[in-house]
Parts: structure tokens; C-alpha cells; sequence
């Protein structure tokens, strides 16, 4: 808790308002090489406006507003789709190992061989946890990791002579990057319903496809938390009308180690290091969007990849652009430090610890859906995977809707879940527990949810008010929209 | 890991909480949740190394760092777009702090204002820095961020065209290709004083201080691409936009840069920042995350995502970028970097690295054989041409334990691009210049 | 903030109370060696119970826990005679250098060179500020130094054949800390009034020292934050009667640079570097309490100190013994850990920094002092030092007590001033607002108290309940004494 | 630092501010307020070098730490008191903390419950390990805190006579030394067998693992002792008390503990903490701090710093121990590492430092001229015998990277007492016999 200020309350003042002239943070060195003329001062800039702040006050600010977050640290995050697990402390010191944090992007490979065996370890990793041929470790999110997916379809195509295809299918349910990248990737997206199962409607994808197809973007198990039952023939369809399969592997924890997508015929396949692997969001990024291929893709693979090669016993690793590179997709060589907290990660788990993941990350969710079933809403009956997505549509006849029910939680001492996405649930609240929860945890949270569900008949005012106990209340998003104020300005 | 059966740090349930969960599920094992996966496809092998302890993995890490040279190791004169500068403790134990590194982006604003505000300042500061009137919270990396400025002009113009000038990073124009090109974007080079733009072109895209480090001079560009009602996207450093002028002073629509250099670790290429600016009248085309103030229902000033509209959550195959998850964190790094730094601490760093970078070369150009074959006016990066070539010069210099500067002689005669900044000492830029003096004789 | 217990609020459970059996939080490596025999198992352990916790619950636990505390990193801490001022990030991290953090205390000489050489030069410095011709930085908290420090001059007095000197003169404004370790020093102990300014009374004095005086411990300015304007006096008299002069150097914030006590003939002198030296406080300790001494008393400093022996232009450092010394304190060296960060702060001020400080943290006390000398009594009317003693005898005609009023200051958002020290002064409120704070937070904290002064006029009841808004209401202390529950028994 | 005037970074206020408030006081200069400073003595001078910036003080102390041989840079076999144990990331995590770090003891409950209750969880768990009673809330060290034993058993008994065995660590004697005799306290050696104490023996104490890292036999002397109505007094080792009986399962009224092997560094001796235990009779009697439960006025469970009126701001003279400032943020790291490690990591652990210090003292003891001259049970550390001085042997070891165990041929004929801990790897355990056996031949 802040001091008060003048409005009664402990809003953080900015630091430009915090702004004594004179004031420093920290004191650089004076120069120690004879004094250089400076150029014709039209070159140089005059005014430069800065936080003149002292170092204590700096470190105070920034705590004060850190307690204000939850986080992964502090709460429950039971953010469908997000995949919000435990991140291992011991990752943050191996990325921090002078070795590691201080080597630069340009060093000579012999000089950097510990680093980019790290790399060519977690490329092999990562193919063996999805059942590819290679595996690229340039891209930089999830999202940009679509976009190298798409990009790479689109290279194949075009080296086939089949540059007509420009057709990308996406699930309805599909997360908006998935049209977002293709879109950026040059194709045209159509939309594939959802069937009452959950599924994707095989019919209509029948319909779809035809020699302008491009490929299919679709996530397994789907953002629905459900396990697409006709991945098979979905697969076989898209192959046969020319098409490639992309997988998003977001949604890689509810089937890690039990599961490989390129067993299914997938040709490309991205993953959330930021998700599965557990690498911290730090509040939204950095992540990483590794894209492992299948065979037919590997020429393509953005560029670089590390490859191994021994000679007389003694492995080197280099740097090395895969023959019809779609490109670079950023100035070096992918989020390093968030790399070698992937690799961490997998080797702190084992095949034993990535198989218990999905295990219990499924066995999670599914107990949240058994003991929440009766209480709120669920679209499709059936078991889930990692995730299951409720609906308030029940609650909504008091009035209270899945926002509320949200913010509610936040009230409870839990983070919200996932509101309104997937879009094709009415009022969604997507939950996903992650194999790090334990029970209790679990048993609060739906001790919580019953506890609202109740307070939504009872007392939905209340519900439709929260939260109450949070360092701000619901905001005013409509005046942030309309009159945008997107930084301090000196008045 | 001690025999027995495996109980993982990481993962709480006990096979007793999974039992009795699996009760209340009401299925009698783990594998019948599975059941969905298709026969013949379940259970794969999986051919990873079994769990490795804590204690094993660091040491594991600690050896493999080892086989790193790392920058501090010694006399250090690499660049080209990653640049050592001192970090003050206070950005990592901030940065460190789990409230900030383990939350999620701030789609819960009631409960996550410690990021907002957070992204709030970094739109300032960046927008101070860059002297532009609006930065986005973040991008992922400087060229990816200078490739969706080419984007965002296209968008703009709704022209397909982009003019760059080969003066820029080959590594950035990569990414310019990569990102554009699949649009069916054209992108071709002109010079600094071209006045002859292909019609319909979009915008001129540039970086200053340039690849080699050089102040870009690119006001007649700009000019001849506004008289083409065309944009300008120049890319930029941070720290040359404290000594120099920056780019939005002399008509730069769209001004990008990579933002490691204030205060994130070179870290072998990432995880960075791209910083991303514009005029105000273009705001509803960032792409990316962008953080507004506002109030909450007591009338507190709060702060919120906004703009999300041109998002993809939204705005699906129509958002003005795909970015999803972005780089809060690093925004973070190099918000409590400006503000330790602040006013007068970061024009003392530019100027460093400036007295510095030129002392080098004033000695280095005195060295028979060296030469600094580029005209006009550098920040703290530039370029020699060698007696021989540079990579067997940097071959000896290793031999000396000076990492030297990078080989550009794919694009400049016996080229090396230097960089000296304010962590470069003069004893380290003393023994660089004599060891080339040697390597020269 | 954490999920809500069954009790409807959100205590958090020990950890033995979420306890699973099976759950872990490591993975040790198997044993590498051929198994050894154990022992006869009679001689072996049967039963040890200790929690078993998963590592994410173990993180979240302590995080949560610690949001519950005020802290420097968070909060103004005026607590007086604790100098709670900004504890610099930078020596947390020199501290960990692998180097220092990692290095066996009993590493050969020759082999420890760069730590012996930080504790060199410390002592230097601290003889330098000090004005005394020697340190040992053995001692681990201020406590411990004034132990060092009587045993000093009890071994000075017993080798000048002076045994019968046991008595040790305290004024009664002193630390509890001064006359309990002069009792562990063998030492009786008698008070010296303080006089009607807030000086020590110099008549009382004078009738108490005679032949079996030891000496005197004193504090300098005094713990009224007061200087003592007689010292020349007090030490002469004290001197003359063959007493020795000991300085409890805990405020010696006051006077950094502005005043040596050696030069005044103190004889020895305590300097807390958890307080002037901003090492941090970590909720109660670690400290270190180095000993600086005169001349006469260097031979019997407590060991091990270090000496440089420069031998051919190399200096080499090593561990001693002194001549007569009282001895070891601990097994080892000291706080190294501790001390590490006292050197890192020096060197981070410099000559004139540290002359800074002390200018500032009298500032600020005097403001204080003079924006709140209307509101809240002071019982002597005079510039303070660095602290300043307020009385809420007025309050107190309210019904309010120093008790309530720091209470209350916990709802602004300000860690309470001491409270009911030093015993002389009724309803004593000590603040010491140090160096380290901004005008700005000063004016907000005297923003806080003027309100509390008038809350107190106006709706006492409202002081008397404080404080509202922490983690924990008022506690019920008698309870804890009388009742004690000091572990986690199994039930 | 720049020129100009002096700014430091740790403290804000300006020559602006200074000014405002000098006149709000009432003075025309700073210089006023320290004019109680006795002509003469004031504004001495100060042979301090002046401000060094953070990067080169990192820089300084760098250098300073690569002078240093650390315990982590190759085989080590040291001791003797302070003892390398894997720490887990997560202790370093949480104790940076700067809530925990930068508290001050807990005198406002209402807002320290953070420190206090991990303080509670502190007391639990050396309760547990040491299987005593109670325990308060930590020493300074183990040294101390077994003085402080000692001290505690003559209030208790009031008694001046303390009877020692000579197997304890000779710096815990010196320290016993430091704090009894001053009191009059008469201090004097016995066996384990001694039947006969001196009268008015207030307590025997005794060290066990002892300092040749041997499991004492004390079943007898603390029968002696407690046929005599004296105390015993047992320091031991943490790890030692998972994995064999507890001192106080054979009758020890006081156990004590340096707590450093439970995740805190070596650190160069400090600062470690020292654990404290004893019979629930004996509470009022701790030295120290103690944190118990109770409730705050909502009937909320709490906790608060109890029994205060043992302690020095209370008691003054007549308390039982001057102790204030203690280890609360050590007590914290090992709170944190027990509950990591938890009920089956701590046994493991231990169990690793026994096998793998046999496996070594089995293939030392092979070596010609190399014997183990003690009898009895080891836990980790043992007195290897050696055909040489050991500080001979030992400067041959560093020659070849080892750090040799402790040169105690002052009490045991070319004693070298060496430690193996679960840290030290069996390629490291070879490394070391293979040297010892070439410097035998
Ligand atoms: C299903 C799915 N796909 C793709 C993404 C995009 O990944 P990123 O945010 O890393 O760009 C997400 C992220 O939320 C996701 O949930
Ligand atoms: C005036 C004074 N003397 C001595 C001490 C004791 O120092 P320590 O707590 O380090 O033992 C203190 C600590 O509060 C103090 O304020």
C-alpha cells in the first residue's frame, strides 16, 4: 500500500510526474578517452524530456505497481487457452548465466558452441515432441510462428508450380491469429463451422476444399478443449485435395507425450514455448513460436536452424539457412533466453515428467468440468482435455453474464478465465488448470465458482457490481477507446 | 532422480488426488481421457532424456555456458544491431520480481496494473526517446517492428510499393522481404537522393544511424516521398536519437528501433524489444498492443489495453497485425532503464559511447594500412577497411582475446564494422588499436 | 491476495498444514557412488516430519507471504534509531559474485586474497569515519559489537591491573541493547539522568564515576536524536576517573563526515552497517556490528582482523590475530556476506556522499521536527539530528495514545514511527526519516500525521481501533505471551 | 562521475529542496544544524576515495572476486563448520525478495506477517529437525548460538561451571571462551566417559557430529550430567540429526546448530544463523527472538514477536541475551530450503553426504600411507592420517585444482580433515584419491 494522495486514494503517481529536476538515478562514468569534437550541432538534438528521478524512488515505484498485478507467482491463472503453469525458478537462473546472457548474436560460432548446442538440442526436442523431420526455432510468438507456417505452405506451393492456391480453412473456434497470420501470409480464410459435437463439420470441410486449397489451420485438441475426433480423415481430406495441415500448438500441454502430431499426417506445427514449455509471459511476452515440419517443409524452415556436424568425435554446431528459406523473421536467431528456459524445462521434466503433464493437466480439467457440470453450462457433453469451456448462458437469465461472473473471481483471490472466446460459445468461460495446480487449488477455485453461481440467483447485483476488492474497479474501456491517451504528456 | 515412483517438483497431484479425482470424473484411469485419440496413435515413444535434477541441469548449463566467449569476457567490439551497454541492478531485480514475470497480458485490467502502468510509461518514454507523438507497447524485435512500419504504410496508402535504401541492416531487409513480399508488396532500392519514386510507392524505408553506423542524411528523401504523398519509415537507435536528431524531426512518418539497448541483455539475439512510433493521425494502424488511460468505475485513474479493435482477438484476418503475445517484459527492462538512466544519465551514455566510438577510429585510421572509408558523420559504430581480410584478422585478435568487429567485406573491401560503447575502456580500445597495428606490420 | 479459506478470509496455512504425503519440491541426483554400509540402525533416525509441498505451492507461498509485510523496497519506514534508509540493488548483486558468495571461509589465505582485501579496506574506511586507529569487523550485529567493545575495555582494565573496574555508567536514554551487553560483559551497570535539554545530566555524572569506574556507553547524538553538547566534558570527565569512553555508533548517520569520535577521544566505537551502511535490514538481521578502537585498546580487538603486508610492490592480506585479543565471536570472519555490501555503499558515496548523507538525514529530521512541532509535543525544545523523539502526551488527554497514533499512520500507508523509546520521553514517538526519502514522501507522511493529530481531536475512537486497512487487525499479544504457541504441532 | 554538483543516485533531495525546507526549519544552512558539534571537531576531513559509479564498482569487485578460488570452481574437500549444499533456485528467488529483504524486524505485526509468520514456519521446522521442543527464532551463528547454550543452562541452573568435551570445534571453544568467562564462569575439559564432574557443573557441553566430523557417544555423560542436575548442552549438524538419533532423543536439554548448511552460502563465513533449541521448561529462558501465534482482534490467526520480556529493550541488564538484530532473512533461506527439499529430500541429502564421504574414506584409507586414525561413526567429514604435512600435501593438491580438506596436524598427527558432501561428485572423489595416492608415492 501506497501513501495516499491528494484524491484519497494510492494511485501511483507517473514517473514524469514524479520529475525533480536534477535528480539521477545512478551515476555513468566520466569519460576516460581525450575529449572528440562533436559534429555541426544542426546534427544534434536539443530537448530531450526524461524521468529525473532518484534510484530508491525508482525501485519503490516499480514495486508498488509489481503488487498490483496477479500473477503465476501469487494466484491461481486459470486462463483457457494461455496454459498459465508454474515457471521453474532454476530457468530464470540458467538463461542468466554470464555464458549465456551476455553472449552477442554476432560472436563466431566457435565461440558461442554452448549456446548453439542448447539450440540444436531443443530443435531435436521439440521434432520429437511433435513427431516432425526439423525444426525451426527462429520465431518469436506463437503468432509469428503461424505466420512462418504459412509462409512456408505458401513456398511449397509456389515451388510445386501451385501458386493458385491461396485458400486457407480455419475453424470457426480457431484463436484470431490463426486468420490473422494467414491473412498476413498473402491467403484468402474461409470459416469451418463446428459441429453440435464440438467438432469440426466434415461436411462443410468436403465442401471447401478444391484445387484452390492452400492448406488447413486447425488446433489439436481444439480451442474448444475438446480432442477433434475425425483428425484422421480431416487430415486425409486436406491431403488429398493438395492441401497441407497446420497445427497450432498451443494447446500442445493436453496431449504432450501422448500424442504426435506428425504421426497424424501434420506437415507443420508451431508451439507456445510460452504455454507447454513454461517459459514466464512476463505480462505478455517475450514467448516463442518454435515451427517444426515435415519432411516436405524442411527446405522451407525459416532461417537459421542449427545443424550438427561430427567430425573425428568432436560434435560443431553452426548456423545454417535451410535451402529454400522462407526468410528471416527477426534481425538474429529466435527469443534465446526464452529458448534455453524451454530446453530447461524439458530436460528438468524428462519423457516421464512431459507424459505426466498432459496427464494431469487433463485429469485437471476434467475434474473441474465434473464438479461444475451441475452448476453452469457446458456446450458439449463430453469429456474435455486440458481445458473446459463453461457457459454462463444459464446465469445470464438473472442477469449476470460471463464478464461478471469473471470479474466476480477476482473478488475470490483468482484470476478470471478466458471470457467469450472461443466465439462460438455463448457467454464462454474457458478454464484451464494446467498439471501444476494441485487439488486444493482446484477445490477453491470451485468452491468459488459454485459460490458465485449462487450469488448469480441470489444476489446477481452483486455479482454484476464486482470486483470490489481488487486495486481498481471495472474500468471505463469505452473513454480509453475514445479518446485515446496513450502516454504522459507534459501539460 | 531417486527411484521409485516419479513424483515431479513441478506437478503437485499425488497418485492419491489423481484417484480420487478421477472418481468424482467418474472413469476408472488417466488413459481412458485419452480416449479420444485416434487407435495406433496414442502413446507414442518418446525419445527425451529422463528428468534431469535441479542440481545436475545447472551444472550441465553452467558447462555449456563456459564454452560461450561471452561480451565481458574481454576487449569486445561487436555490434550490427546488438549492443553492450551497462545495466544497472536495479532493472533485473525489478524485472525479476515474479508479480511481473510470471502474469500473463493484462486482459484483466482490475487485477493488472502493475503491467499497465508499466506499458503506459514505456509508450512515454519510448515516445520521448524516439520523439514521436505515439508508441505501441512493443514489438518483437527492431526488424520486425521496421517490417510492419513498411507494412502499416502499405495499409495506410493502400499502395504495395516500398522504396528502402541499401544502407540498411541486410538483416533487417530480410525481414522487410519476409514480411512483405507474400503480400505481393514490391520492394526496391533507391539512394539518399533519389527524387524519382516509383509511382504508387507506399514509403521509403531507411535506418540512421545506418548499417555502418553512419547519421542516414534523409531529409530530401522524406521530402520527395511527402511530395509523393508517400511516408517515411526510418528505422533508428535509441541512444543515437538522444545525441542526434531524430528521425520525426525531419518529417519520419513511422519511426522504429530496436530496443535492447536500453538495458536488456545482448542474451545470444533475444529475447528484445521493437520500439514503434508514429504521428498521432495514424494511431488506429499500429499494429501490436497498445495501453491507454482511463478511469474505473470510482473515477481512479486506471489503465487499460485499448484500441484492441485492430487486433486479431477481434479483427480476425483484418487486424492490422497478427501480434498476439508480445514483450511486456522486455518493454519493462527498458522502461526501468530510462528511468534509473533518466534525463541526463542517458545523454551521458550516448555521449560515451560517441567520445568513445571516435577516439577508436581517430587512432585506428592513423594505423598504417587501416582506413575509414565511409564519408560523414558515425554514432558509435563504423567501418575500417583493413589491410587484409577481416576475418583473419579477427582470427588473431581471438588469439589475443579481443573479439574484433564484424566482417562486411561481402559488402565493403576488407570491411570491419567496429562498435565502441560507453563499456568499451580505453585500455580495451588501446590494445584493440595495437593489436591491429601489429596484425598490420 | 490469496483464495479465501473456509474461515471466510485468507490466511495463509502453514506449511505443514498443506502438507501431501508424496509431494515434493526437488529432485536430488541418485547416488554416483557404490552404496556404503550404514551404520548400527540404532544408531540411525527414525522418524523426522517435515512438510511435503510441491514447488509451485512453496512459491506461491512465500510470495504471498511476503506482500504481507511493509518493507523499504515499498514503504517509508521512519522507525527512529533504525536508519531504515534505501538499501542500494547493486550490492545485493556484488554480494553473489560467485567469488565471494561461493568462498569457504576456511580457503587458504592465498586463495581468498580479493574478499581479505574488501575486508581491508573496510576496516580502513570504517577507522577513517570513525577516526579510531582500528577495526575488526568479526562482530555480527550492533549487539554483538558493544559485547566486543565492554570486553575491550574489561580486558584493557585487567591488564593494567585495574580488576576492581566494574562499573559501567549507561545514560538512561540508551538502547536496551548497551546495558544488556555490559552485563554480559561481567560489567554492573548504574543510568545517568538526562537533564531538562535532553542532555545527560553532567552532575550526576561526575558523583557516579569514581575508582571502580569501567567506563561509559553513550550514543552519539543520542537516542533523543539529540546532540550531547557536554561530550568534551563527559569524556574528560570520564577519562580522568579512568573510565573508557564507549560509543554506540548506531546513529552515527548524524554524523558522517561531520564529526570523527576519536578525535573527541572516544575508545571505542560500534558502527551498525545494517543501519548507517544500508546493508538490509532483512526483516530482523543479518547485521554487523564492526568494532573501531583508540590506539591503546587495538591489542585486544576481537579477531580475526586483517593486515596488508606489501612485500615488493604486492600487498598480501592476511587474518591475525591481535595481541591480547578477547577473542572469537563467531566460528568464522564475520558477516562477510554483510560486509561486502557496507564496502560497495562506501565506495558507491564516496568522501562527499557520505557527508551527503548526513547533511540530509538532519535536514530531513529537522523538517519534521519543524512541521510538526505545532501538532505533536517535543520535549526539548531544540534542533534534533537525524531523528526526531515527538510525545503524544497531548493526544493521550484524548484518550489517544503513541500506540494508536502509529497504528493509525499503517492506514496512510506509513510504517510506524518507534514507539516508546527512549523510555524517558512519555508516549514517545521517534522518527528518523533518513537521507534516503524525498522531501515529497516527507511531506506526505506530515500530510499523515497532522491528520491523525486532528482525527485524534475530533473521532479518537476512529485512532483508538487502527489500524483498518492491513493484512491483520490489532493482535492479541497478552494471548501469545501467556499461551505460547511457538511451532506447528501435529494434531 | 560527471562534474558538476554532486547528485547521488541514493539520495533525492536537490540543492532546490534542501533549500525549501532549510527555511521551513528556520536556518540558513545545513552547516546550522550541526552547530552542537564542538568547535574544533567539526567537517573533519574524510581520506575516502571518492563516489564510484556502479558499472565500474561491478567491475572492481569482479576483479576482486576472480582473486578469489571459490568452493564451486573444481574438487573441494573444505569444511570444518561451513558446508557446500546444492542450493535450489528457489531459496535465491524468494529471499531477494524485497519485502522479506528490506523489512525491518517485525515490531508492527499488523504489517509483518510475511516475516513473522515464515518466522513461525522457521521455528517448526528446526523444531522438527533437531527434534526438540521449541526453538526461537535464530543466533547469530552456530558458534554463538552453542555459547549462548551454555550461558542459558548456568541462568537456569545458577551455576558457574561449564564441562566441555575437547572434541568440540576449537572455534566453538574460543567463542564459548568469549561469552563465559567474563561472567565468571569456570570452563573446563572432560571425556565422554567422565563420571565425575565438578560440583556446581551448571551444564556439560558437547558437539556431535564433532569436529572431526565423528558421531559422539554421549548416552553416559549426559546420564552423568543429568544425575548431577546439570543440562546438557549439544551442538550438532542439521543434516547429521536427519539421518542419525537427534541429541535430544539421548536426553540433550539444549541443542544448537549452525543453520548454514540448509541453503545458506558459505558466503566467507557469513552471515549464517544459528539454531536454537530446547525443552518446552526452558522457554522463558531462550536468548533471542520468538515469534508465536495468536489472534488479532477479528479473531484472524496471527503472529507476533512474543516473550519479549526476556529481551534487552525490556529487560535491559537483567535479559537473557542483548541479542536485537538477529538472522530473521537467513532463518528465511533455510525455511525455504527445508520446505523445498521437504520430508524426503532433506533424508536424501543427507543420506548422499554419508555415502559418498565413505566412498572416499574407504579408497583414501587404501592409499599406502594414508589411514583414518579415529574409531567410530562419520557422518561427511573425517581425519584422513597422511604421510606428510597436510598443508605440504594440500599446496600440491591446489597445484592440480584441489582444494584439500583441513590441515589439523596440530591436534592429530598429519591430520587433514576432509568433507564430501552430496556436491562432490564421484569423478571428483577420484580425482582427489588419485592425487593423494601420486603425492603418497
Ligand atoms: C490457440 C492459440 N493459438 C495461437 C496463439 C498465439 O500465440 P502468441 O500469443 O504466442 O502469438 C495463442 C495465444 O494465446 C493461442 O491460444
Ligand atoms: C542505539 C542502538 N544501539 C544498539 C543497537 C543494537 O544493534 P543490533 O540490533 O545490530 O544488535 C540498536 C539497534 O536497534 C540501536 O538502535
Amino acid at each position: 500500500m501506497a501513501a495516499k494522495n491528494d484524491k484519497g486514494n494510492n494511485e501511483l503517481s507517473l514517473l514524469m510526474d514524479q520529475t525533480v529536476v536534477g535528480r539521477r538515478g545512478i551515476i555513468m562514468p566520466a569519460s576516460d578517452v581525450p575529449v572528440q569534437p562533436l559534429p555541426d550541432p544542426g546534427l544534434l538534438r536539443e530537448n530531450l524530456d526524461l524521468p529525473e528521478v532518484s534510484q530508491p524512488q525508482v525501485v519503490r515505484y516499480f514495486t508498488q505497481l509489481s503488487q498490483l498485478n496477479y500473477s503465476i507467482d501469487t494466484h491461481f491463472y486459470p486462463l483457457g487457452s494461455c496454459t498459465m503453469k508454474y515457471n521453474p525458478k532454476i530457468n530464470d537462473v540458467v538463461a542468466a548465466i554470464p555464458g549465456m546472457s551476455y553472449l552477442h548474436p554476432k560472436t563466431p560460432e566457435k565461440f558461442s558452441q554452448g549456446a548453439l548446442k542448447v539450440m540444436y538440442r531443443l530443435q531435436s526436442y521439440l521434432s520429437e515432441v511433435t513427431g516432425m523431420s526439423a525444426t525451426s526455432l527462429a520465431s518469436m510468438a506463437g503468432a509469428q510462428g503461424e505466420l512462418a507456417g504459412v509462409l512456408m505452405i505458401r513456398a511449397y506451393h509456389e515451388r510445386n508450380g501451385d501458386s493458385h492456391r491461396k485458400l486457407m480453412l480455419i475453424p470457426d473456434s480457431a484463436h484470431g491469429t490463426n486468420p490473422a497470420s494467414a491473412a498476413m501470409g498473402g491467403f484468402a480464410v474461409k470459416a469451418i463451422p463446428s459441429d453440435s459435437n464440438g467438432n469440426m463439420d466434415l461436411g462443410a470441410l468436403k465442401e471447401l476444399v478444391g484445387s484452390d486449397l492452400a492448406g488447413i489451420m486447425l488446433t489439436l485438441p481444439s480451442t474448444l478443449g475438446l480432442f477433434e475426433t475425425d483428425i484422421v480423415e480431416i487430415c486425409d481430406v486436406v491431403h488429398k485435395a493438395g492441401g497441407l495441415v497446420y497445427g497450432d500448438g498451443a494447446n500442445m500441454n493436453a496431449i504432450l507425450g501422448q500424442l504426435k502430431l506428425g504421426d497424424l499426417g501434420f506437415d507443420v506445427v508451431h508451439i507456445n514455448l510460452h504455454k507447454t514449455f513454461s517459459t514466464p509471459h512476463g505480462g505478455g511476452g517475450p514467448g516463442a513460436g518454435p515451427v517444426s515440419v515435415a519432411e516436405r517443409l524442411v527446405p522451407f524452415l525459416p532461417l537459421p536452424t542449427v545443424v550438427e556436424k561430427v567430425d573425428q568425435d568432436v560434435a560443431q554446431y553452426s548456423l545454417v539457412k535451410s535451402d529454400h528459406s522462407i526468410g528471416r523473421l527477426g534481425a538474429f536467431h529466435g527469443n534465446f533466453g526464452v529458448l534455453i528456459r524451454a530446453y530447461a524445462y524439458i530436460r528438468s521434466l524428462g519423457a516421464d515428467g512431459l507424459r505426466q503433464i498432459s496427464r494431469d493437466a487433463v485429469i485437471n480439467a476434467n475434474y473441474l468440468l465434473a464438479r461444475l457440470k451441475e452448476s453452469y453450462d457446458v456446450s458439449y457433453d463430453r469429456l474435455c482435455m486440458h481445458e473446459v469451456v463453461l457457459s454462463a448462458r444459464r446465469q445470464k437469465k438473472n442477469g449476470v453474464r460471463g464478464l461478471d461472473i469473471a470479474k466476480r473471481l477476482l473478488d475470490y483471490g483468482f484470476h478470471a478465465p478466458t471470457m467469450y472466446f472461443p466465439l462460438i460459445v455463448d457467454e464462454a468461460l474457458m478454464v484451464e488448470p494446467t498439471e501444476s495446480e494441485s487439488k486444493e487449488t482446484l477445490d477453491a477455485f470451485i468452491d468459488a465458482m459454485l459460490a458465485i453461481a449462487t450469488e448469480s440467483e441470489n444476489i446477481p447485483e452483486t455479482v454484476r457490481g464486482a470486483p470490489y476488492s481488487t486495486p481498481v474497479s471495472r474500468l471505463d474501456e469505452a473513454k480509453a477507446a475514445r479518446e485515446p491517451d496513450l502516454r504522459w504528456q507534459s501539460r | 532422480m531417486q527411484s521409485g515412483s516419479f513424483q515431479h517438483p513441478y506437478i503437485p497431484n499425488t497418485p492419491a488426488d489423481r484417484e480420487e479425482m478421477l472418481k468424482v470424473i467418474g472413469v476408472s484411469s488417466a488413459e481412458e481421457l485419452f480416449r479420444d485419440i485416434p487407435q495406433g496413435y496414442s502413446a507414442p515413444s518418446l525419445d527425451i532424456p529422463q528428468a534431469l535434477p535441479e542440481m545436475d541441469l545447472l551444472r550441465e548449463l553452467q558447462a555449456l555456458g563456459d564454452e560461450n566467449r561471452h561480451a565481458d569476457q574481454g576487449p569486445f567490439f561487436l555490434g550490427a544491431g546488438a549492443y553492450r551497454h551497462y545495466i544497472p541492478a536495479v532493472v533485473q531485480a525489478i524485472v525479476n520480481r515474479g508479480e511481473f514475470l510470471t502474469a500473463y497480458t493484462p486482459y484483466q485490467p482490475e487485477v493488472s496494473q502493475g503491467t499497465l502502468q508499466a506499458a503506459y510509461e514505456f509508450q512515454t518514454m519510448v515516445g520521448q526517446i524516439l520523439d514521436m507523438d505515439v508508441a505501441n507497447a512493443g514489438m518483437y524485435d527492431g526488424a520486425s517492428s521496421f517490417a510492419e512500419g513498411a507494412l502499416m504504410a502499405c495499409r495506410i496508402k493502400r499502395r504495395y510499393k516500398v522504396a528502402y535504401l541499401d544502407t540498411v541492416s541486410p538483416d533487417y531487409i530480410d525481414v522487410l522481404k519476409t514480411y512483405t513480399l507474400p503480400q505481393g508488396i514490391e520492394i526496391y532500392p533507391v539512394t539518399a537522393n533519389s527524387t524519382n519514386l516509383k509511382r504508387e510507392t507506399a514509403c521509403i524505408v531507411a535506418q540512421s544511424p545506418n548499417f555502418y553506423g553512419y547519421i542516414e542524411p534523409l531529409e530530401n528523401l522524406i521530402e520527395t516521398a511527402h511530395s509523393l504523398d508517400a511516408l517515411a519509415v526510418i528505422a533508428t537507435d535509441p541512444f543515437a536519437s538522444v545525441l542526434f536528431r531524430p528521425p520525426g524531426s525531419y518529417g519520419a512518418d513511422i519511426v522504429t528501433a530496436e530496443g535492447q539497448p536500453l538495458g536488456v541483455p545482448v542474451s545470444f539475439g533475444g529475447p528484445y524489444v521493437g520500439l514503434f512510433t508514429c504521428k498521432k493521425e495514424y494511431v488506429r494502424q499500429l499494429p501490436g498492443r497498445i495501453v491507454g488511460k482511463t478511469v474505473d468505475s470510482n473515477i481512479r485513474t486506471a489503465y487499460v489495453l485499448t484500441l484492441q479493435t485492430r487486433e486479431q482477438h477481434i479483427r480476425r484476418e483484418k487486424a492490422t497485425s497478427n501480434i498476439c503475445t508480445s514483450t511486456a517484459l522486455i518493454g519493462l527492462m527498458t522502461t526501468v532503464y530510462s528511468a534509473i538512466l533518466g534525463k541526463e544519465g542517458i545523454k551521458e551514455v550516448a555521449q560515451l559511447c560517441y567520445q568513445k566510438s571516435h577516439y577508436a577510429a581517430s587512432l585506428i585510421q592513423q594505423i598504417p594500412g587501416y582506413s575509414l572509408p565511409l564519408d560523414g558523420v558515425f554514432f558509435q559504430e563504423f567501418v575500417v577497411e583493413c589491410p587484409r581480410s577481416p576475418s583473419e584478422i579477427n582470427e588473431t585478435l581471438a588469439s589475443k582475446g579481443i573479439i574484433g568487429g564484424l566482417d562486411i567485406s561481402d559488402r565493403i573491401h576488407n570491411g570491419m564494422l567496429i562498435c565502441v560503447t560507453e563499456v568499451n575502456t580505453r585500455v580495451e580500445i588501446e590494445a584493440l588499436v595495437q593489436a591491429l597495428s601489429d596484425i598490420g606490420k
